[in-house]
């Protein structure tokens, strides 16, 4: 085992190293890894035998901010974590600390919060999509798939106020109501959605050099799957049933009819299915949802200090990457004694050493792109 | 049949990407498909999302008057320190002390924008402002003031 | 029929009557050599803004606007900042080999410019191999490619120089035997004649379907040769940055990236020349009054016309496709296009002996 | 199921103490039996084989690590396990050889509050660079450069 420093040597004087392997860097800055991610893949000609992945660049030390923050700051800073999924860790976290507050939620805000969620979760999955796309070569998805995530930035930024860190949710509910003009704006989306994913199709799912390069890729067997503690499409594309909406239903994710989406053949193609048949099942979701949004309040009243009892919490959600856990020790205090996010992109990386061995680089671009890394979820 | 599937193979593989190619064609034939905006050529015509949150600001009415009581709860809900909030003693005429906002400081380079001081403000005192464009050469400019000059507080507002 | 043989005639008797044979032979070479640059420069800056524009409209946006009207200006601009910055030569690099192969590279290029028909009558060298030399220079350029993957010291040049070499190696073969059915068909390997021999009909019309199949796989095959996507594996960006050229800057980047694009424009004026018949107009049968009007568009501009519609056919490819692995590029080298071709040529051998084409 | 779990840990390790304060059934033990009874409870019949979540707390006096674990059966089914360790040389079993999920969680442990995994397959720094000095989410640690603190 060589550390960084020792694997910049080598490269500077010789493009082999010792054993007569090819080690490449590829990261922190390299067009595939979407952000500071760094592997150090060791190459014997253009067959991967050992990724290493380091970590850390983007590391910001959010577990330990947190326990400065209150209890009201310290979802905000969540949306920095999975940045594309920012609402519904923010999801979390207020669930966590309405869990530890003992807060009733009342079911308007439930009901805007699952709408939100999924369209987070839909414009998560567009953007993997197109990014996905890049990644095997195609560079005009990538456009496609930010038109229609653009319809939803701008719905997310009349109601929400921010396109990207939305920071929306608030114990008790949702910070403000929703716009007026919110369910004819989603409505309108919907048709254009169902309109433009059938492209989807024509130009990616069913071109033939995609599917070559996705299918038999990165096979991730359904107990390694568990083993290494994969959650979200990754396992679901193995066949492991691991979507927490449906095991622990959260909010009103147990009044909406939607099928767990999952494939067996575990390859990169089967997960990419999955998060294409998935944005199929969020818009049957905010379809059920979005006429039948009942009056009320948008926000329980909750007191201007939290001070959650002594003890610890645990929740989860189901991210667009999959299960997101927010672990709370709380001493009684005004801030949390000690916060664990367990990322979901964390334990999905730690099986692409196992899945890629063996395969191509192409192939690892493939396999990478379906784990759907998002680094600043991983460093946190 | 070996030659069949030969055959037939070629012929899906050929179909698939004259029909992606098809859909590439379709767009490059509608130019009115374009979605581009033309920033900053449509300034003009720009309108922001009135809850955008760009920037906190101080609204001030005619009177050169605001409803900040200098009560500080912004500077505690803020989670990044973006807020000081400086206050000082009023002489009211019955010749009681009374605290009043003396200057409202503000990071602008600090700030998230993630709105948690005007949920916090009792008054309404602070909101959001729709103004996006923030890059200066400086970054001493981003140091800000929120309430005018010689700005006092409205009447009634405790 | 409108010729520039007129134009050509007469320098050449003006040059001959004032500055003697010599003279103006060398006076001849200098205008040649000037044109050719002039060529490569305007062809390099269209081509790149063609691109830009097509890849635009098809990722419906609208691609660059601001230099000049209709961004017409963008890729002078980009010139001009290649030019001025700074042209980095890595450290442990060879050197020598480093700062010559992107040279070896356009000069291959421009090489290939010589024996191309561009109008009526107007050829820099009509060579009675054109067609042998054309094959044979086009192959030179992968040496370029390897050498400046090699001397780079980098380990993402030399994975984009091998795979580079392994393909160009490897579509030569279909796209050799795809231009041969053609030769088949007309019987010469002289461009000038090949065009003739299209007076009646393009080959792609006058050769049944084995000419369209052989049309097909020479475009796919040219495709992959000019490691254009979806075979780019030689640059393949989110795989190894930039491939060969990761560790060129400045002009000499630039170098490599015009030379890809004349690349193109020659094979595609290739493919035009052997399948769609030159500068020939489109000729229907009997239709006379047709013929008549398709004769009074110039000559150049038909051949213009076809060359872009490649360009165009292959820039559509390239924003429309994934990149194959390098494993699938073999195999469907291997293992298709070869195979087909070879059973093409069989058959095309087979019509021109009993003289079933038209 | 929370009574069945208590008697077959019961049964299988008879140190072990319940709290059940909070949502799931905590069970604390000691860090010397810890492998082997992790390894047992992944080869019970609740087949406890999801390893979800892997962390530490440090109280001041003592570092604790938690494990959240689940079946991949029954994923309504989780059980905390926490192991007490001596806050100046915290060492504790790997279990990475058990659910390869913890090779990467136990690497963040170790560098971030410097609890040493016995017999790991490559305790490195996962996040933190090399010779980076002081454990970062224990209590006491402080940066006076890049401050965390507000």
């Amino acid at each position: 085992m060589y550390t960084e420093t020792q694997i910049l040597k080598e490269t500077s004087t010789s493009l082999l190293n010792g054993e007569g392997e090819l080690v490449i860097n590829v990261g922190p800055q390299h067009p595939a890894t979407h952000g500071v991610l760094h592997l150090v893949i060791t190459l014997n000609g253009e067959t991967i035998k050992k990724i290493e992945p380091h970590l850390g660049y983007i590391h910001r030390s959010i577990e330990k901010m947190c326990e400065s923050l209150t209890y009201r700051q310290f979802i905000y800073v969540t949306s920095r974590m999975d940045y594309l999924s920012a609402h519904i860790n923010n999801h979390a976290c207020a669930m966590a600390v309405e869990k530890a507050m003992q807060i009733e939620v009342p079911q308007r805000a439930q009901y805007i919060r699952v709408i939100l969620d999924e369209l987070t979760r839909i414009a998560s999955h567009e953007l993997w999509w197109g990014a996905l796309a890049m990644d095997v070569g195609a560079f005009t998805p990538f456009f496609y798939a930010f038109r229609e995530r653009e319809t939803i930035t701008d719905i997310m930024e009349e109601t929400c106020g921010a396109r990207l860190t939305m920071n929306y949710m608030v114990p008790g509910g949702v910070m403000a109501d929703i716009h007026p003009n919110f369910q004819q704006r989603v409505k309108d989306f919907i048709k254009l959605f169902k309109k433009n994913v059938d492209e989807y199709d024509d130009l990616v799912t069913g071109n033939v050099i995609f599917q070559n390069r996705l299918k038999n890729v990165g096979y991730l067997s359904p107990e390694d799957a568990i083993s290494y503690g994969c959650s979200g499409p990754v396992a679901r594309g193995s066949g492991v049933k691991s979507d927490i909406r449906k095991i622990a239903p959260y909010d009103i994710y147990n009044q909406v009819q939607f099928d767990e989406v999952l494939e067996t053949a575990g390859d990169s193609f089967a997960r990419y299915l999955v998060r294409v048949k998935e944005m199929r099942q969020s818009i049957s979701i905010i379809e059920q949802l979005i006429d039948n949004i009942p009056e009320g309040e948008f926000q329980a009243k909750t007191k201007a200090v939290l001070k959650p009892p002594k003890g610890e919490f645990y929740t989860r959600v189901e991210t667009a990457r999959g299960e997101l856990g927010v672990y709370i020790v709380s001493e009684g205090g005004t801030t949390p004694y000690r916060i664990k996010f367990r990322s979901p992109g964390f334990s999905n990386l730690s099986a692409l050493d196992h899945i890629s061995r063996g395969s191509k680089i192409g192939d690892l671009m493939a396999t990478m792109g379906t784990l759907d890394l998002v680094i600043p979820d991983i460093d946190r | 049949m070996f030659i069949k599937d030969y055959i037939s193979d070629v012929y899906k593989a050929a179909k698939s990407l004259l029909t992606g190619m098809k859909t590439t064609g379709y767009y490059f034939t509608h130019p009115k498909e374009i979605v581009t905006e033309q920033y900053p050529d449509n300034r003009d015509t720009l309108k922001m999302a009135e809850r955008f949150r760009g920037e906190v600001i101080m609204p001030h009415d005619e009177n050169n008057e605001h409803a900040c009581t200098g009560c500080t709860a912004c500077e505690l809900a803020c989670p990044n320190a973006t807020i000081k909030v400086i206050t000082k003693f009023d002489i009211s005429p019955e010749g009681k002390k009374k605290k009043a906002l003396d200057t409202f400081v503000y990071h602008l380079e600090l700030c998230t924008m993630c709105g948690l001081c005007v949920e916090a403000c009792p008054t309404s005192a602070i909101k959001m402002g729709n103004n996006f464009e923030h890059s200066v050469f400086d970054r001493s400019k981003l140091l800000k003031t929120l309430n005018n000059e010689g700005s006092k507080i409205r009447e009634g507002v405790e | 029929m409108f010729s520039l043989k007129s134009i050509t005639d007469s320098i050449q008797v003006w040059l001959s009557a004032n500055l003697g044979a010599t003279g103006a032979l060398i006076a001849q070479c200098v205008i040649v050599i000037l044109l050719a640059i002039a060529l490569f420069a305007v062809l390099g800056l269209v081509l790149v803004l063609m691109e830009r524009k097509v890849a635009a409209r098809m990722q419906v946006r609208l691609g660059p606007n601001r230099v000049g009207p209709w961004g017409s200006m963008q890729t002078a601009a980009d010139t001009l900042k290649l030019i001025v910055k700074e042209g980095l030569t890595p450290d442990g690099a060879d050197k020598f080999l480093f700062n010559l192969a992107p040279y070896i590279v356009m000069i291959v290029a421009m090489l290939l410019l010589a024996p191309i028909a561009y109008a009526n009558n107007f050829q820099i060298w009509d060579i009675n191999i054109g067609v042998l030399y054309v094959t044979a220079v086009s192959s030179l350029g992968v040496i370029g490619i390897l050498m400046a993957g090699w001397a780079s010291n980098n380990n993402y040049s030399l994975l984009g120089a091998m795979r580079s070499g392994a393909q160009i190696v490897s579509y030569e073969l279909s796209a050799g035997l795809a231009i041969l059915t053609i030769v088949v068909l007309t019987g010469s390997l002289q461009i000038s004649e090949i065009v003739q021999s299209q007076a009646d009909g393009w080959w792609i019309f006058k050769g049944h379907i084995p000419a369209i199949i052989a049309f097909i796989i020479f475009i796919i095959a040219v495709t992959a040769e000019t490691n254009r996507a979806p075979f780019d594996l030689a640059e393949a960006e989110s795989e190894l940055t930039a491939g060969f050229h990761t560790e060129y800057s400045g002009m000499k980047f630039a170098l490599f990236f015009l030379a890809e694009y004349i690349n193109i424009f020659i094979v595609c004026a290739i493919g035009a020349t052997l399948f769609l018949g030159g500068w020939m107009p489109l000729h229907i049968g009997n239709w006379q009054a047709f013929n008549h009007i398709m004769d009074y568009i110039p000559s150049s501009v038909w051949f213009f016309g076809k060359v872009f519609f490649l360009i165009f056919l292959i820039m559509w490819f390239r924003w429309t496709f994934p990149r194959l692995r390098v494993d699938q590029l073999l195999n469907l080298e291997w293992k298709y296009l070869l195979p087909i071709s070879l059973f093409n040529l069989l058959l095309v051998t087979m019509i021109a002996i009993l003289g079933w084409h038209f | 199921m929370t009574e069945d779990i208590k008697q077959y840990i019961s049964e299988i390790q008879p140190n072990a103490t319940f709290e059940e304060t909070g949502e799931w059934l905590n069970v604390n033990i000691a860090a010397n039996e810890f492998h082997p009874f992790a390894s047992m409870l992944r080869n019970s019949r609740f087949q406890f084989d999801y390893l979800f979540c892997l962390t530490c707390v440090d109280w001041k006096t003592h570092l604790t690590t938690v494990y959240h674990l689940s079946s991949s059966q029954n994923r309504g089914l989780n059980i905390v396990i926490k192991v007490k360790l001596d806050r100046n040389d915290p060492e504790v079993e790997t279990v990475s050889d058990i659910w390869r999920t913890a090779e990467f969680h136990e690497r963040e442990v170790y560098e971030m509050f410097g609890v040493t995994f016995l017999n790991h397959p490559d305790l490195r720094t996962l996040i933190l660079e090399d010779g980076f000095q002081g454990y970062p989410l224990r209590k006491d640690f402080e940066d006076p450069i890049n401050m965390i603190k507000l």
